[in-house]
């Protein structure tokens, strides 16, 4: 059985669901899998200017995942469209450039500047932190989260992913705001807030102190994020957070994700995503699913399912 | 691309130290010295290694493909490794990076290393030995019996010279009588060193006295392996300038004159 | 070399560092260990009414950890008062009760309630929903969080802890408002809301589809958050989630916690809090330290440490 | 108390079942019928069981102690259960919960089990023999392959009778239409049962009828093993009042009477 693996994101339609998630890829990758097969390329987050990353250490292993304080690392946007950007004309695989500022003014700067023939779409790493907010992350408020989104959405016409935060109290609020203000999907989400100590030292494990937790372990955490922004809007999602199987992948998008983003995994087994799209097509091969975009929020949820509010009516 | 290689044998040579011989495709069996693979190491027990482990190969065979890695155990993925029994497979990734270079010209080079630092010396010997280029290897570890691969180096006809912490040869003082000798004698075309700053400042020093190009081979914690994490960063001066690169994909091997400690 | 494993949570001594986590501990324990070995008792947190608890399941495991909806199944503070408190007599340790409710009149009450002889301090869960702020857990904002604790300062003159809740974007200022409004000391934290899906079914692996996830997954996350609450705050830390091992307590205790709190290890090794306690001893005495109360805290941090606000101020 | 045991054989003996044969201390080896063990089960390749996995004692024996389970292979915990080898070491953590009791004056027992229900339900044929009680064993299974413990039964003196999908014996009516006839010539003091909610209601309808007791060994999704979590609670009809109990403590035998599916 031959099963339709292609979706559309918002305009935007992929030849199948899975991405690699930003800061986990780059051109040598293609020494390893073939970029024509992937749904999505995702450049690792640029910035306007120069920039030299986190102190090291920078990665720390855990039992299952890894923290990491790379930190944004960028040689500048100008680099970026002189040097980078012409080395994936080569593919048929749409490109989606991850910008990130400090600044609501800096985001549309860069949004426009990355404007070009060539790009398929924009993700708003808006999960970094804003100078004009006492340095929190624009994505850890609805309001911030609108604000930024709104201006980048006047800067470009491309398709706008914003790519949230973990961190935040109230995901689905931060969803429903950058939808409204004007996002075409939300990537959700980016690494959680982590830490770890160094018994030989007594020193933190990261130069940095603290670094995001990525890899499976966060996988249960980001997939209920996803079922929530699922509920919470209706643009489309993008899960990405553990992910390292066709399973995971499944799960995510029966939770109301339209596509997968494949991070840390590919660290583990550099053709993860391969693996994964193979993953897909059988997983749905085997249970007579024509299109692969039919899972995307095919959670069987029941009226007595909904979660327990019983707090509300306190028993007598 | 990853492929699942099968044990021949892994046995303890001395100390911490391991030599794990490999059976292997021919991509893996094409390593050159100074590449590495990103080893997906098994768990020991109560240790999970989530990320792959760096090592250096330490020697290749064509026909049957082989590829050897000559390890220290020092924490849960070595461990992982050190469980490994001929027969069991173990998923390896390379080689990767960018390996030492030889000049046809050199007639004589000199190659200090120290610790596990060895092991990624030591294919350098062969591949010098092919072009008829003698090696003089400075081999330098805390005690004589972790000089772990001095016989790989003088199977190739390299002249080594162990020093060691018990001894109290190894001190960078003493090394650098022994280099400044072979410089003077005309044996030292160029430097290869690993596993030690100390000693890796000792050759930066002369190799600027005396104009003698150098290669290191460096190591950092990776993640990916492949260039495309930036966690394995490294600072160096390029002309006064500080440059940060990736030692798993710029290298692991540099210009000796531009790394920093 | 004997090692002082005392501690003092504000003004509650206890023997050594170790307690169960509320929930994961009861009396039928004890046919496993020695309850006058650990530092205190903590009870299953109670509620005023005899509630029933979730739907089933109510579990669901994961590769570290597990995702629990058990809910508060509770047979109401009488009972607990008449039946289960005087069993407790027979044991030297200070109890510490666990209660809850979903308003502040009713947190108010039970701290009352609770207020009698035989319980050293009062342990307050305040990570459930507040039905007077549309569900929200109290401890998700600062504001509600104080309004909870000032009433419940004033209900009791017990030692007061507020366990608080990882799900917040922003548990340091969680940690200072309950600080301000008169807790004697805060647990960091209770579980994280996460999910799962079951793939033979394509329905949610719980019964509630969502739970709390607790175990060795979500410890980088909470050691970070202690780390964050222990400079926010000078009130005594008590850390709690995922901790395992001796190894994973000192990290916690280095991070700024002045005791933990053991949960999900007692299911996979029921001796786990002995275990914990024993290694903690032998710890110390391999690294010359005399007494455990040196090692909270003591992380090394240095200027350079710093977490990167590079952002602030960008590179040209 | 958790111990470690050691494995003194792990054999398969029908389709996806296996018989676990351990070593282990007096306290394991007291186990009653009906109690239950968890087993800190080994991690199969690529999965990671992180609970532990309730299981019934099997049989036990004491001088030399041993304790026996037998298991099907249905998850990662079970998948981990069968890399077992005689040799390894396992952590056991019982004896748990609330076993069945046997009524001296009983002359005559039924016991109705099914699929890994019969495991459980297989030590009290011993336990019966040795009080003199007779016992009929109805075991259920999709195949006549698949009845796993009837040897055990028999060993015991138990009169078994299988019935199977296979055979088209297995349904409600022709399980009713057997306990009728043991009922009516008097060879049914009590129903012990396992392992089928269909067959649990063909036995509360006739204890009910005949005012027969009855027990039930029931199986529910366990975390912690000993009533601290509240995961693996069950809801009972306890005179039309519905009340949940935890399976681990209070159970895992129940009252026939009181379960409900
Ligand atoms: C290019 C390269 C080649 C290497 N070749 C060899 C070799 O031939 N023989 C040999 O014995 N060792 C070699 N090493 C070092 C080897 O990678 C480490 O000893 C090994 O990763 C330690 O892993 P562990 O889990 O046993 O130790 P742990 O200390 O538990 O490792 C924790 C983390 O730190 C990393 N790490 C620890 N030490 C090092 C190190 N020295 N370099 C890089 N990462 C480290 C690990 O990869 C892991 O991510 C090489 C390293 C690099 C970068
Ligand atoms: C008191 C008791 C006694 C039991 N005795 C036996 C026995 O003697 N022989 C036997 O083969 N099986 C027995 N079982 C069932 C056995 O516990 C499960 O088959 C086993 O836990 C499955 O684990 P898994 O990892 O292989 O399967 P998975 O499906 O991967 O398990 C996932 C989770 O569900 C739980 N689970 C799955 N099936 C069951 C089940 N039927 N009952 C309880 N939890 C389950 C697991 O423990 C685990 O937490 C017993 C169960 C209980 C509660
Ligand atoms: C080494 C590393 C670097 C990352 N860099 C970026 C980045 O530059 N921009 C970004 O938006 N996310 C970055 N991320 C986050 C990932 O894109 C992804 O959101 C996260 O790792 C969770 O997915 P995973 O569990 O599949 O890795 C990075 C993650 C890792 C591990
Ligand atoms: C089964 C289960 C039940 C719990 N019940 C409660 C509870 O009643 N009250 C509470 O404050 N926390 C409860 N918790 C949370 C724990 O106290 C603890 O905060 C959490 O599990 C993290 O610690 P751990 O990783 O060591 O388990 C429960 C946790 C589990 C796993
Ligand atoms: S290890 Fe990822 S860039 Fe070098
Ligand atoms: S399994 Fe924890 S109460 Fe029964």
């Amino acid at each position: 059985m031959s099963v339709d693996l292609s979706v559309k994101v918002g305009s935007l339609s992929l030849r199948n669901p899975v991405m690699p998630a930003s800061g986990t890829f780059a051109e040598g990758l293609d020494r390893v899998i073939d970029f024509n097969r992937l749904g999505a390329l995702v450049t690792k987050t640029i910035t306007r200017e120069l920039r030299t990353g986190n102190p090291l250490p920078r990665v720390v292993e855990q039992p299952d995942g890894m923290i990491n304080s790379i930190g944004i690392p960028s040689k500048g946007i100008d680099h970026f469209i002189e040097e980078t950007l012409p080395l994936y004309a080569q593919y048929s695989t749409p490109l989606v450039v991850s910008i990130s500022a400090p600044t609501v003014e800096g985001f549309a700067y860069l949004a426009e500047a990355v404007s070009v023939p060539g790009v398929a779409a924009i993700e708003a790493n808006i999960s970094c932190p804003n100078i004009e907010e006492d340095g929190k992350a624009f994505a850890m408020s609805p309001k911030s989260a609108a604000r930024v989104t709104a201006a980048l959405r006047r800067a470009t016409t491309l398709p706008l992913w914003a790519k949230l935060t973990p961190n935040t109290g109230d995901i689905a609020a931060v969803a429903r705001a950058s939808e409204e203000a004007g996002a075409d999907a939300l990537v959700v989400a980016n690494t959680i807030l982590a830490m770890a100590v160094d018994l030989k030292t007594f020193r933190p494990s990261l130069g940095n102190i603290m670094g995001g937790l990525s890899g499976p372990a966060v996988k249960p955490i980001i997939l209920r994020q996803v079922y929530q922004c699922a509920r919470a809007a209706r643009i489309p999602i993008i899960g990405c957070g553990g992910i390292s199987s066709a399973e995971d992948a499944v799960e995510f998008l029966l939770a109301g994700a339209t596509a997968v983003q494949i991070g840390t995994a590919s660290f583990v087994q550099p053709d993860a995503l391969l693996r994964i799209i193979d993953g897909l097509a059988q997983f749905c091969a085997h249970r007579d699913i024509a299109r692969i975009a039919d899972l995307s929020g095919a959670l069987v949820v029941e009226e007595s399912d909904e979660p327990d509010m019983a707090w509300t009516e306190p028993a007598q | 691309m990853p492929e699942i290689a099968t044990v021949i044998s892994n046995r303890p040579i001395a100390s911490d130290y391991r030599h794990l011989i490999l059976s292997c495709g021919a991509l893996a069996a094409s390593a050159r010295p100074g590449q590495f693979f990103q080893l997906l190491c098994p768990q020991p027990v109560g240790e999970k290694p989530f990320l792959r482990r760096p090592m250096s190969v330490y020697a290749v065979q064509a026909d049957p493909c082989r590829i050897e890695f000559l390890y220290k155990v020092t924490g849960a993925g070595t461990r992982g490794l050190a469980t490994l029994q001929s027969g069991d497979t173990i998923d390896v990734f390379g080689p990767l990076g960018v390996g030492f270079t030889l000049d046809r010209q050199w007639r004589h080079i000199v190659v200090v290393g120290r610790g596990a630092g060895l092991a990624t010396l030591a294919p350098l010997a062969r591949a010098a030995a092919e072009l008829n280029i003698r090696v003089t290897a400075i081999l330098s570890a805390r005690r004589p019996d972790l000089l772990v691969s001095v016989d790989l180096f003088q199977t190739y006809g390299a002249d080594v010279i162990g020093v060691t912490d018990a001894e109290a040869t190894s001190g960078p003082a003493n090394v650098e009588k022994v280099l400044r000798a072979l410089i003077a004698q005309d044996s030292c075309d160029a430097f290869f060193t690993c596993g030690s700053a100390r000693l890796m400042r000792v050759q930066q020093r002369l190799a600027h006295e005396f104009g003698i190009p150098g290669q290191i081979a460096l190591e950092q914690q990776m993640a990916c392996g492949i260039g495309l994490c930036y966690c394995c960063v490294r600072d160096f001066n390029v002309d006064g300038e500080i440059i940060s690169r990736r030692v798993c994909w710029d290298g692991p091997v540099f210009d000796l004159a531009e790394a920093m400690p």
